[in-house]
């Protein structure tokens, strides 16, 4: 590869948003059609420049190594010799990769005309003051509803576990979210019957994850102290009552 | 008539976000559905043909004041800022999501060939895409979709809005284009093809 | 002249404070101060004219639009109806809750270091928070938990598809894809590492 060729690839390094924009742009280039690609000049260009990026030590991501294989792999597949009788008629070894290279061409002409619409805050303006009657308080109604996704929410929570130490950072993990679940489930059930058994809480879903969970559910119950749990006889039933009086 | 095109333009200033019809229904019970919508319409034509600062929209659903287009560089040099714009990354990553919604991230990663991770942050965090549930399959996982707010920035009515994905098109018309190739022929050279086959 | 009239009038609209006329001269310093005033004061004669839902006024020592005094009663219906948006504290005591739920108002409060007790009041007035229980310790604290609307609130089916804090650390961090790729082709995912947050 010449100087000038590295001088090119080296200023389109983080221009590329993907090893597909990589082809895209080496289809471009070398004004190849889309639907015969000459697999073995794009290949021997591609990994040029790789190498390149190598060459200067960058970081490169493992999406590109993977193209890598799979234009090898389809390099090596064209090669093979046709078989005498085609049985079935074989698929072009480039079709799946043509596919993607055009699906992917798609959304990204999509995302270029997104970013030539006016967009808000950068070639339009909404009314940006407050209006007198904005800083009264507004008169509330009974019912009041609230605007904020779910997004908000599990940032805020992220925002305080990362002010937490790792020891309880540790407790929550994937599970505590399950046995939540059911613990309300509980306490829900119980607000609304004066007492369950441990089998009616299981309900028709007796998976072993749900007997964990609702086993360590109860146990969370049992040490918050909201539930008392009682059984008869060895091996009898297991009876669950609410401590206290619950409240609406 | 006149009185209620003016608090309709009133309520529409001082709504913050786009004002629904629905929204202007409830304040105004009294007045017909059909007639507030001519009324809006009235007004929305109303201010282009005066084709001042000023452009009254339809986006998100609602109807918003807005300054024209064409004027955003003086209200840029007024606020002094530099436009907040979106990486190439996250664009790509929107377009995606906002025509193939509802959509997992594998599902994207697998158009775009690279990880999701960092542009669905961004635009989760600038409240472009939303969560709009799990998919019911091993891992659960989350399932992304656009939010009002993507309208509004784009300036769009609804989703309906997007332009169709022409190429996409031409990829569903099967076959003739992409797979009767023989086998051998443009494998092992390394000239590029010189003719289009016939498309 | 028209079109400064324009610009003018956009920039009004876009400004978060009443635009004084420095400001506009500073955006347009090709026009004299004097001719500026004057598409003001035009401006505003327009605006009284058309006796619209729109006044422009000078105030505060600039020019903004407001909603006609007289219309104030119909702004004020529609901000009755506007949608409440949850202040940081309350969002943080909610996530507390809905995570970590049932507990008990001095547990929130040590995580968050500061006092709850505000923000529980709101989250319960919005319906978004509920008491389920006692502790019975001394004192028997309230337990609070979340409510169906919280779930309604969030689009949840239930508390599960809460997103985990490990799914949003994938959004955060991109996968590390850095060199050792086998050969197995077409695989462009990554699997997410199945770990624990902090570990």
């Amino acid at each position: 590869m010449n100087e000038e060729q590295t001088t090119d690839y080296a200023i389109k390094l983080d221009i590329f948003e993907g090893p597909l924009d990589l082809l895209l742009y080496l289809i471009k280039k070398n004004e190849i059609d889309i639907y015969n690609i000459p697999v073995a000049l794009i290949t021997e260009q591609y990994l040029q420049y790789l190498k390149m990026i190598k060459s200067l030590n960058l970081d490169l991501a493992g999406e590109y190594l993977v193209m890598a294989s799979t234009l090898i792999h389809i390099k090596s597949r064209m090669l093979l010799p046709e078989p005498e009788e085609p049985e079935e008629e074989e698929e072009d070894p480039r079709a799946e990769l043509v596919r993607q290279l055009l699906e992917y061409k798609a959304f990204k002409e999509a995302a270029a005309n997104l970013s030539q619409r006016p967009i808000l805050e950068r070639d339009v303006f909404t009314r940006a003051a407050l209006l007198p009657e904005e800083t009264e308080k507004a008169p509330s109604d009974e019912e009041e509803l609230v605007e904020v996704s779910i997004f908000e929410l599990i940032e805020a929570f992220h925002r305080l576990v990362t002010r937490l130490d790792k020891k309880e950072l540790m407790e929550i993990d994937l599970e505590k979210m399950s046995v939540t679940d059911i613990i309300n489930e509980i306490l829900d059930r119980l607000s609304s019957e004066k007492n369950v058994t441990f089998d009616e809480l299981l309900g028709e879903i007796k998976s072993r994850r749900r007997i964990v969970y609702t086993f360590l559910a109860l146990l969370e119950l049992i040490k918050l102290r909201m539930v008392k749990v009682y059984q008869a006889t060895a091996f009898g039933v297991i009876r669950i009552f609410p401590a206290v009086e619950m409240e609406a | 008539m006149e009185s209620i095109k003016a608090i309709i333009e009133a309520l529409i200033l001082a709504s913050e976000a786009p004002l629904g019809l629905d929204k202007i229904c409830t304040v105004l019970p009294q007045v017909e559905k059909s007639e507030l919508k001519e009324i809006l319409a009235a007004l929305v034509a109303e201010y282009k043909e005066r084709a001042g600062g000023i452009c009254l929209e339809e986006v998100a659903g609602g109807f918003q004041f807005r300054t024209r287009p064409e004027l955003g560089q003086w209200v840029k040099k007024l606020k002094g800022m530099k436009p907040a714009s979106l990486s190439a990354a996250a664009m790509e990553t929107l377009a995606i999501v906002a025509y193939r919604q509802p959509i997992v991230k594998s599902e994207i990663e697998s158009i775009r060939g690279v990880d999701a991770g960092h542009a669905l942050k961004v635009l989760m965090e600038k409240k472009l895409l939303r969560i709009v549930g799990r998919k019911d399959v091993p891992g659960r996982p989350i399932i992304y979709g656009t939010t009002k707010k993507f309208l509004e920035v784009f300036g769009l009515k609804d989703l309906s809005e997007l332009p169709t994905l022409r190429e996409l098109k031409e990829l569903n018309e099967p076959a003739e284009n992409v797979v009767p190739v023989e086998a051998d022929e443009g494998a092992v050279t390394d000239e590029p093809a010189e003719e289009l086959p016939g498309s």
